[in-house]
């Protein structure tokens, strides 16, 4: 789950790092009062969680309250990488003399946490990384033992960084990886982390990421419908379904992530579209009659395309679910299916009986069928 | 036979009294797995299927002695049974759970190091030496997909697993053992590893891999395959080539995969190290019989 | 440092162990009150640091407001175990089913916090541990990977606990951990651990000892004059020099714990008494002065005898502090010294011309002359 | 010639510039000892005494090459020097703090083991090898406390290091190499594993034990000695037997201990494994003349 700026600089501001004066505002007019109390010149920011807001026109600077109210009237309500901006972070203006890079992620090839850290922050430091990868300094942290003060003094002198700000580096270091352990994340996120022109260090931007599957322990955190794309995929999620909107005009139904991609490679093979990404696997099994009603909602939908050859995901209980579905929601479209795995004898008796459906032998013949109906 | 699992390996079945505990307890055994015992806190003291139940893995480990435990028990309470297993002396543990913490997952893994223990998993279907014994979900009694034999398979994802074994079944060949490696972005056991035990294992002439986009598991592998570390025939399929793309991890996602990671990545690194690459799951039986 | 009883279990509650409802009060009429408010027979328990209070007649039962007072009435001001009851902590009276007990502390050998428990608690458990050692349940914990649920529950099964019993146990101890690590406790005791007739965990007592040594770390404790014996002991600690007061009339001053005690067992081997325990060293040689000033105040000094043989300690520095003390305060007894190590030569200057001391040449001919002089 | 340390160790000087570190560090470079290099974070590019300023150990290790460190810095950053000394590869560690929290004092022991190193400390006074090198706050150049010799000596408590050591000095006697353990409640370093390293040094003749009411250290030694762990000839001298009584931890405290901890537990337990109890520090020469 992503944090927004505004929330992760929240957490950020209880344990100690230092961030910008700001205010989180809805309104063009709440816009301008936030400027008018900051009382200086003010960076106005659309909290929105993918990246590369900045080049796509998502934060704006404004020298009086009438700038502002002007920049954030421009930005609410805008669409922004496939968001709608409904929240600004007004924030004072910091004078910049440096930029650093900062991020705490997971190194799974380790299995440690993993500092990444650069002098050379800022937009930038994806090429930074690809040019000049020894610009980047890199520490694993021994998981049990933790991030130690030596370590994160470390990383601030192999920056370049002395006095003050290796110490106040090394305090927003020690800080973070606090952030980063408390709230179970996958990856915490600083850049840049400016140096102002009056030596502070202060940390201009947020990225927090909950590990999803931590959420349960991370009771303050709740990933509602703002965070998904779409309304359809926070209901899939709801029903422990992952479920991602394409192009195509077949709809796809599969247990586990890597049928299912093996699915939508076979379809683009063969010559057709997927019309979605939809994985009911793994523990979620008893939920096929939602997964088909979230396929049957996509109007883009010319074929129904199941495939199953489940472990833990029964054949049967699946077949259950979509026979129900199928009962009750009464699709028009043609349905192709091959379910097979523990079960699979079962499964198919209900499929025929129940919904008259004669299920395929296999995956690729499935596949080669449910893009001919579809026209590919 | 195989790696790791045999029909001699006693198990510990943790979690055995839960509804999933107790349905896959049934088909393990008619798989033939040894199970020595199931634990369920508190419920020491009941049988399951005829598998006496303790409150604690030490205590199994103690009356019947113990080598391996397969793990039902649900996210919030994974880890603490992972190190309960490694911690009474297991060498092989079987992580089934979908949704263990990724900071739960880099604990267990740290801790198996130490200890020099396998975790298998999370997140994943489990494993099988084929005709001997099965933890997890995998279902060795579908004879057209899985067949005693010598070639051993690898995957990332579970829902693979079948799919693959089914056509190398087809091409007339078998399987010695198959391993599921689990989805999560920390396995508590790498590509790489496996492939050093099948290298180790007389039995086996030959692996499958079943790779996916994302990290960087099978390049690290080819890089092991290039200094020797694996020298046997070997057949990938990688899923994902038209995969939604991901959903980035900030910068620190690009930085720290830097060109690793995609499909082409993946296929050009193991080809670059002598691994005969399949587009699509059926050419594996066709590919495999060319080599071994 | 110790907690008081009360104290400790405002840690518990905090973190939820549960404890009787209790309420510390300082006044007979409060404590009335107070058995008023928890509306059931109560016990009233004196709130001192040592141990065995019970048997000295510092807890008594009331069933009644009035008994209540008159049992506070008897206990407060009254000396028990050389301290001066100002607090008392009355509780509800429990219905006692059974007795355990529970402790972490520190097993110095293999290096780990190390759990105590036993299902045979009660006034009774050190005769438990020696009669049949078998009976105390003993778990060390890694320090770095800390006390899981499943270490925790091994104990509840290994002291014969089941069912809702297991899980309360298992529950108290990993909170118990947390008060343990968080604290930097060297000990955190519970006994009795009782079982309620209605089946309830409660803990009836609590012992907590921060390590002095964390106090830096630990700022929501002070230790302050109510925890020392008297006022001149924790006037010695706030120098940082160890004192406690003896039966003798030889004044002692040394460097360092080891030859501190060896002095006093020569003392004792040649037939003296010493006045006092009293030891600066390590970092806190400059106190001579202060020390002393100390040994000075206890009118029952007839000598007074200095060793050092100082690493740290210098004994030029310790002398200079000496020279000073005997300047200022022209202490009437004679003083015997023998002053060694770092710096001796001009420490023996130091003290030759400064105040016309001549030290002697080693430790037990120092002693001898001491005890001659004391009269031994 | 000693154990641990001689004049070949490369040393690293922790908290070299602040005062107790720039005193020590030039009666360290008088005793002969080979100071490689100093740390104090944000002081790198200074010298102190002519030893060259870093701000991490690993620096003064990639340039100069370092085995030891010997640590004055104060409790609140003890831990953090010490396992960045261990984690630089250092094997032996000299920590003098006094006040070092004893949960850190925990966690240092734990990790010096898991790494195969050696902390000596911490509330101790250093170690030297009389004649080659010293770390810490023993006062080498008194030549009536110390001479070289084959006389190993290990302490708790460090005040009776001198005293003792003088008494072996006036007997005509010299010393290889003395430690002082440290007189907290966890010691980095124990009795006998310091008895251990000096049967092994063939340049040691015998030892003497200075050891003290409380712990157990002694006893467990004795213990050692039994089972042929250290079988060289051996003088003891326990302080403590007047002691007043130590504050009582609880009931934990007494079972914990069980008899064990009093000055006639300990000598008892070292004199039925062999070792001669000296009564005074003045008679541990004669009965070491008597013996070695």
């Amino acid at each position: 789950m992503k944090l927004y700026e505004y929330e992760g600089k929240e957490l950020f501001k209880k344990i100690g790092i230092p961030v910008p004066r700001g205010i989180m505002v809805t309104s063009a007019a709440a816009a301008g009062e936030a400027a008018a109390q900051l009382g200086t010149e003010v960076v106005i920011k659309s909290q929105i969680l993918q990246g590369g807001r900045g080049k796509a026109g998502g934060i704006k600077f404004a020298a009086t309250t009438g700038e502002a109210r002007e920049a954030a009237a421009a930005i609410l309500g805008s669409q922004l990488k496939a968001e709608t901006v409904s929240k600004l972070l007004v924030e004072e203006k910091l004078a910049i003399a440096r930029e650093l890079y900062l991020a705490i992620t997971i190194d799974a090839v380790k299995a440690s946490p993993l500092i990444m850290a650069s002098a050379a922050g800022g937009m930038d430091i994806e090429e930074v990384a690809r040019e000049t990868p020894e610009r980047i300094v890199r520490e694993a942290v021994p998981i049990f033992r933790g991030l130690l003060p030596f370590q994160a003094r470390r990383v601030a002198y192999r920056l370049g960084l002395a006095g003050k700000e290796a110490s106040a580096f090394t305090d927003i270091l020690l800080k973070l990886y606090r952030v980063f352990r408390f709230y179970d994340a996958e990856l915490v996120e600083i850049n840049p982390l400016v140096v102002t022109d009056d030596g502070k260090m202060v940390a201009a931007d947020a990225k927090v990421n909950i590990y999803d599957g931590a959420l349960f322990r991370q009771i303050d955190f709740v990933k509602g419908p703002e965070r998904y794309d779409n309304e359809r995929e926070y209901r899939a999620a709801r029903y422990g379904l992952g479920y991602v909107k394409l192009e195509g005009n077949i709809g796809v139904l599969c247990t586990g992530a890597g049928l299912t991609m093996t699915v939508l490679d076979l379809i683009n093979y063969y010559g057709g579209k997927p019309a979605n990404f939809l994985e009911f696997g793994g523990a979620t099994y008893k939920n096929s009659y939602y997964a088909m009603q979230l396929v049957l909602e996509d109007p883009d939908v010319k074929v129904i395309l199941i495939n199953t050859f489940g472990l833990v995901a029964r054949a049967d209980v699946i077949s259950q679910g979509l026979a129900q579905a199928i009962k009750e929601l009464k699709p028009t479209q043609p349905i192709i299916a091959s379910i097979r795995g523990t079960g699979e004898e079962e499964a198919r008796e209900i499929l025929r009986k129940e919904v008259g459906l004669e299920p395929y032998a296999n995956v690729e013949e499935a596949v080669r069928a449910a893009v001919k109906l579809a026209g590919g | 036979m195989g790696i790791l699992l045999s029909k001699e390996t006693r198990v510990v079945v943790q979690g055995i009294t839960g509804n999933e505990g107790t349905f896959w307890t049934e088909r393990m055994l008619a798989a033939g797995t040894n199970i020595a015992g199931g634990v369920t806190p508190g419920k020491g003291g009941t049988q399951v299927h005829g598998v006496p139940v303790y409150n604690t893995v030490q205590e199994v480990v103690e009356k019947h002695g113990a080598e391996a435990s397969v793990i039902f028990v649900p996210p919030p309470f994974a880890k603490d049974a992972t190190f309960e297993a490694l911690e009474a002396g297991l060498k092989l543990i079987v992580l089934l759970v979908d949704g263990l913490p990724v900071q739960d997952a880099l604990e267990v893994r740290t801790y198996a190091r130490e200890v020099g223990a396998y975790v298998i998993g999370p997140n994943n279907p489990g494993m099988a030496t084929i005709g001997e014994a099965m933890l997890g979900f995998i279902p060795v009694w579908l004879s057209y997909v899985y067949q005693p034999g010598n070639i051993g398979v690898i995957a990332r994802s579970g829902s693979l697993i079948n799919e693959v074994c089914s056509h190398i079944v087809a091409a007339g060949m078998g399987i010695s053992t198959c391993i599921g490696l689990g989805g999560d972005p920390v396995p508590g056991t790498t590509l790489t590893e496996v492939l050093a035990l099948f290298q180790q294992d007389e039995h086996t002439q030959g692996v499958v891999i079943i790779g996916e986009v994302g990290g960087s598991m099978e390049e690290d592998a080819a890089d092991f395959m290039k200094v020797g570390g694996f020298t046997k025939p070997a057949v990938a399929f990688i899923a994902g080539r038209s995969a939604p793309p991901g959903k980035k991890m900030g910068h620190a996602g690009a930085i720290m995969t830097l060109g690793r990671g995609s499909v082409q990545s993946k296929e050009s690194a193991l080809s670059a190290a002598g691994v005969k690459i399949a587009q699509r799951p059926s050419e594996v039986g066709r590919l495999l019989k060319d080599i071994v």
